[in-house]
């Protein structure tokens, strides 16, 4: 088949703007090819090129002493000492797993390992951040019960455990679910891969799965908003093939065990054209390619569709010259193809070739590194204002027993379990804290340290107050970390976002990259990888602004770690942190009334600091004996969520005072900066001593007892309830949706 | 009524696992073979429906739920009315 | 006592089960490929977990039709050891030197969970150490563990005492509560007819070490090299 | 030649897959199904065999390697020599 006339109406169905094509022909200096067309429309769409994000990331700190790679590398790289570093990055499968829940997750799991081994990094842990419409939406459990099984699948049969993530639900999310898939491997510090093409000569080697149609222009997809009609245009769906990648995953680490690789990085979005293109572009140098070199699946595949093929589970690899055969071997050795598709060159272009003819001739610094940026206008959304109006008072009173209950039952709270054990949390035997946990705890063998992993965001908060949310979100995952006793690090970001060209969004994001980058500031906890996805929007609705964030941290000791289970009848509770009673865009909120409305609390990075050292150090210091974060749903559900931990039926007294707040406020207010500890009876002066050493207010609100879990307020009598019925609702919280 | 649905990879959609059963038969010594695709079958036994609706109902299936129309075909076949 | 663990194609348990031995035991492991056709002298042989081809066609299938399995069945079949973890379990099913085979999960899902196993007879080297009715705490992962064997020779099995573990309650009885996947007669790992070969769906080389929750799973290990000393 | 081969399991083996489709299928108003049982084909294309020779070569296949015989059967079909 004859390849179609390339005009500038075709450029526009492309996806091309008018000022994007002019561009292109400037650079070119006349018409491009189809084929060129087809690398112009991926490499500037808004997935490859973040033409609307790039102006607002650059305002992420992105250096500190610990880290080895930052941004704009296949993912970010961290020393943790002794000579190992981790490598971590978070990526989304938003659309694709819309479409086809079980296939896009899965694939989205395969993306995400990929970019962390081809840094040279065994990948040793999962989480994931799932969004999924409100629970009684026709769609919700076909797409939860796919993507929940396809991220499992898929992880499983490669054998990296799931350890940590987030399940959120919300109508905003109806048309537009967000799957997130966070990845850390860990390498030598001293043993980083990068994807450069340098050194001219070298050759350029295929290597993995055969090419085949599969998800040609999904990078242009992620980059529109849904309609009736994109859904009669979808693009053959790739499908995941975890054995292969397993294969794949294990001859690129042999590989990498020896001198032979330059440079590498996996076929991802935009596949062959952004791989060759991107190492070309880092480099600075030329590449040349046969593209009737490359393995195909199917017959009759023309230049245009190989360089746009998304098939899975391929890389690129520039290796040295002469050791091709070395290559070849190992690959062979684990049933994969490796081919030399092509070499480096001085020219500073891409030439591409199909039968010894050239159908592509581009510089590739323009079209990779200079591809279009956009200072797209922004504006706050009209009647933000009034949702955040709150008038607290005007509530009705609730029973706190009956609403300890919705909350420990809603499914924005409840018990994980149906997701998780559809997970292998244990393999590869490091698993020292996985979900359940404030943090994932991954511990480094060989040494006496453990990696905390812990992703959050809130996207109710961020609705109200993108720049308050984007800062909790970071607050949040550091304290995780810290919960269990480690240092937060550095984080990796997956700012998920409606459509960029209307000036509310873009405001929403702009303002969440500000919270982001002053709470990671003050937390000294650089932004070393992330990913963008826009235009999660179907119909012109769109999502609330979720930049999920996947904080990671390092424990040195991993025997001195802190987990959330109440341990011991009699252990005293001590609540550390200042209580304000803040409601506005909390659970009780959405889960009792069914308001989405008020301001997020408002967070004193200072105040955090200080909470979060002191956690570190009571657990360092073995004062404590549990630890958990007070977030979502406020302080009585923290309490019974430690409880719940215990696997047996430990539940609490406590004793608290109203200070003048609302018993809603007092129980179920959301203020940021607090935890919940326990410390042997006796012991709680410790920790009162260490909290007021670091500033941090501390009070002891109760004891630990068996089975049931009983509040007075004021002296007064104001909610007992056994541990098995709050067990019952929380366990089967899922139930009304996937059975 | 007895009915037989077969569900199947539409062309062009990779199947790891036909080309992994593939590979293994060729490794068993069978180096004639050239390809293999895998797919689902149903074989469902109904109560009496109305005649001549068989099939339609069968396709109902298939779309509610035995097919996963992105990136699959299916065919029905009626064994016994 | 010589520890060999097979690496097949995707198996993805290989690092644990090639640690297990080191750890509890002290000893050394070699790792045999799957295209060899020599155990290079090893006493024990593991078969490790984990989606050996991508348990593509029917988990276990294709690990059962490589050269070293004709190894392992061969050294089987003198009487050696050999233990089959999850997908370990599998293969040895299809291969035939255990029999029955493993389905679908009731639940149709995979299931990572922590299982309580009650040992089912200490009449075998695997569990001579830890004797019967002893509990152990270790958990699952597997999508096919349902295990399933026809009448007969279910009532072989527990007539030639081979039942070598079984899902059971905290308190060690048995409850269909507690039967995560639906096998048969809540069974967690039979013994071969000469009680050397040991196929089981937990994984024990998970549950070796403290740290990790339980140390349960090194009394296997332990016991093994206890018969193979008296031995 | 090309061939289709069905495997499916033994009558008397528990068939969950099956049991939940014809589940579904009820949850979802049809009632009429009273058994699903599920299996797999594979569509299989092979080089040219000798005359005769195809249905033999395919039953091969499945004893070496498609169908495990203690829980399942077997049924081969040339479809074009
Ligand atoms: N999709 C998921 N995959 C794995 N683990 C999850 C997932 N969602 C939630 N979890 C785990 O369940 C626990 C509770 O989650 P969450 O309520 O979000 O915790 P927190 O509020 O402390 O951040 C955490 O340990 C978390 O890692
Ligand atoms: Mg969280």
């Amino acid at each position: 088949m004859a390849d179609p006339k390339v005009t500038r109406a075709l450029a526009l169905q492309h996806g091309l703007t008018d000022e994007e094509w002019e561009k292109a022909l400037s650079i070119l200096g006349r018409t491009p090819s189809y084929p060129e067309l087809g690398i112009f429309s991926v490499m500037w769409s808004e997935h490859c090129s973040y033409k609307s994000s790039r102006v607002h990331l650059r305002r992420f700190p992105t250096k500190g002493p610990r880290v080895l790679q930052g941004p704009g590398e296949n993912a970010g790289v961290v020393d943790i000492g002794d000579g190992w570093a981790v490598c971590f990055k978070m990526e989304s499968h938003n659309h694709p797993s819309y479409i086809e829940p079980y296939q896009g997750a899965a694939t989205g799991v395969g993306g995400i390992l990929r970019d962390v081994f081809t840094m040279g990094a065994r990948p040793i842990a999962n989480l994931n951040g799932l969004f999924f419409g409100r629970p009684d939406h026709p769609k919700t459990a076909h797409l939860m019960k796919g993507v929940v099984a396809g991220i499992g699948d898929y992880g499983n049969c490669i054998g990296v455990p799931t350890v940590g993530g987030q399940v959120t639900f919300n109508p905003c999310y109806d048309g537009n679910i967000l799957v997130n898939a966070f990845t850390l491997g860990l390498l030598r510090a001293d043993k980083i891969f990068r994807g450069y093409a340098s050194g001219v000569g070298n050759p350029v080697l295929y290597v993995g799965s055969k090419t085949g149609r599969d998800g040609i222009h999904g990078a242009t997809m992620a980059s529109a908003e849904f309609s009736e009609a994109t859904e009669e245009k979808r693009p053959t769906v790739q499908v995941g093939d975890p054995f292969t990648e397993k294969l794949l995953l294990e001859a690129c680490l042999e590989l990498m065990a020896e001198d032979v690789i330059v440079g590498i990085q996996d076929m991802g979005a935009a596949g062959l054209t952004s791989s060759s293109f991107e190492m070309a572009g880092r480099a600075g140098s030329g590449i040349r390619l046969d593209l009737d070199r490359v393995p195909m699946r199917e017959s009759g595949m023309t230049p245009y569709e190989i360089l746009l093929s998304e098939s899975q589970e391929r890389m690129l690899i520039v290796a040295e010259q002469g050791r091709e055969a070395r290559v070849r071997e190992i690959f062979h050795r684990w049933g994969l193809d490796a081919v030399a598709i092509g070499e480096v060159t001085d020219t500073g272009r891409a030439e591409i070739f199909w039968h010894g003819e050239r159908v592509v001739d581009m510089p590739v610094g323009p079209v990779s590194d200079q591809a279009p940026a956009y200072e797209r206008p922004m504006r706050e959304p009209a009647g933000l204002q009034s949702r955040t109006a709150l008038d607290v008072a005007s509530l009705p009173p609730v029973a706190p027993a009956a609403a300890l209950l919705a909350l420990m039952g809603h499914p924005d709270l409840c018990s994980r379990r149906w997701v998780t054990t559809q997970y292998d949390q244990t393999v590869r035997t490091n698993t020292v804290l996985g979900p359940g946990a404030d943090a994932a705890l991954v511990r480094i063998k060989g040494t006496t340290k453990a990696v905390a992993m812990s992703l959050d965001v809130n996207p109710r908060y961020c609705k109200l107050d993108p720049f308050e949310g984007g800062r909790l979100a970071v607050a949040e995952s550091a304290r995780n970390v810290a919960c269990v006793g480690a240092k937060p690090l550095a984080l990796t970001d997956c700012l998920n976002f409606g459509n960029p060209e209307k000036p509310e969004v873009m405001w929403e994001f702009a303002r969440s990259v500000d919270g982001i980058s002053e709470a990671a500031a003050a937390m000294e906890t650089p932004v070393v990888s992330g990913n963008v996805s826009f235009y999660n929007e179907t119909n012109g609705v769109g999502i609330h602004p979720t930049p999920t964030i996947g904080m990671v941290g390092l424990l040195e000791e991993v025997d001195a770690r802190l987990d959330p289970a109440f341990k011991e009848p009699g252990d005293a509770i001590v609540l550390l942190g200042e209580t304000f009673g803040h409601l506005g865009g909390s659970a009780a909120l959405w889960v009792l009334f069914g308001l989405e409305a008020g301001s997020p609390p408002s967070l004193d990075l200072s105040a955090e600091l200080r909470l979060i050292a002191l956690l570190q150090e009571l657990a360092a210091h073995g004062l404590a004996r549990s630890a958990h974060d007070c977030s979502e749903g406020g302080l009585l559900v923290t309490v019974a969520e430690c409880g719940l931990a215990s696997g047996s039926t430990l539940g609490a007294d406590l004793s608290l005072a109203t200070r003048g707040l609302s018993p809603l406020a007092r129980l179920f207010g959301e203020d940021a900066s607090r935890a919940v500890v326990t410390a042997p009876r006796g012991g709680e002066q410790g920790v009162l001593e260490t909290a007021a050493r670091l500033n941090v207010p501390a009070a002891v609100i109760g004891t630990v007892r068996r089975e049931r879990l009983v509040v007075r307020l004021d002296g007064n009598p104001a909610a007992d309830l056994s541990m098995a019925q709050l067990r019952a609702a929380w366990e089967n919280g899922l139930r009304p949706i996937v059975g | 009524m007895k009915a037989r649905i077969h569900v199947f990879l539409k062309e062009g959609v990779l199947d790891p696992q036909g080309k992994a059963v593939m590979n293994a038969l060729r490794t068993l010594g069978f180096g004639e073979v050239q390809s293999v695709r895998q797919g689902k079958f149903f074989d469902v036994e109904t109560d009496p429906l109305a005649p001549g609706e068989s099939e339609a109902r069968l396709r109902e299936y298939c779309q509610k739920l035995l097919a996963n129309p992105v990136i699959e075909n299916y065919r029905v076949e009626v064994l016994e009315p | 006592m010589k520890v060999a663990v097979v690496r097949f194609w995707g198996s993805n348990c290989d690092h644990d089960a090639i640690e297990w031995a080191p750890r509890v035991l002290g000893l050394a492991s070699e790792v045999i490929w799957y295209e060899e056709r020599e155990l290079r002298g090893a006493d024990l042989v593991v078969l490790p977990g984990g989606f050996s081809y991508g348990d593509y066609l029917r988990p276990g299938a294709m690990a059962a039709r490589t050269p070293v399995m004709e190894a392992v069945i061969a050294h089987a079949r003198r009487g050696g050891l050999v233990i089959g973890i999850c997908n370990g379990f599998q293969v040895l099913c299809e291969v035939g030197l255990l029999p029955g085979a493993l389905l679908r999960n009731q639940t149709l899902t995979f299931l990572h969970q922590e299982v309580v196993l009650r040992c089912e007879t200490a009449g075998s080297p695997f569990t001579a150490g830890i004797g019967k009715g002893r509990l152990l705490r270790m958990p699952i992962a597997h999508g096919d563990g349902n295990y399933f064997a026809d009448a007969a020779t279910l009532s072989r099995l527990k007539d030639e005492d081979r039942v070598a573990f079984r899902y059971v309650d905290a308190e060690g009885g048995l409850d269909p509560a507690h039967n995560p996947n639906g096998s048969l007669d809540a069974i967690a790992g039979i013994l071969s007819e000469g009680r050397n070969v040991l196929g089981m769906m937990p994984h024990p080389e998970r549950a070796s070490e403290a740290l990790l929750g339980s140390s349960d799973g090194a009394e296997i290990l332990q016991s093994v090299l206890g018969s193979f000393q008296r031995a």
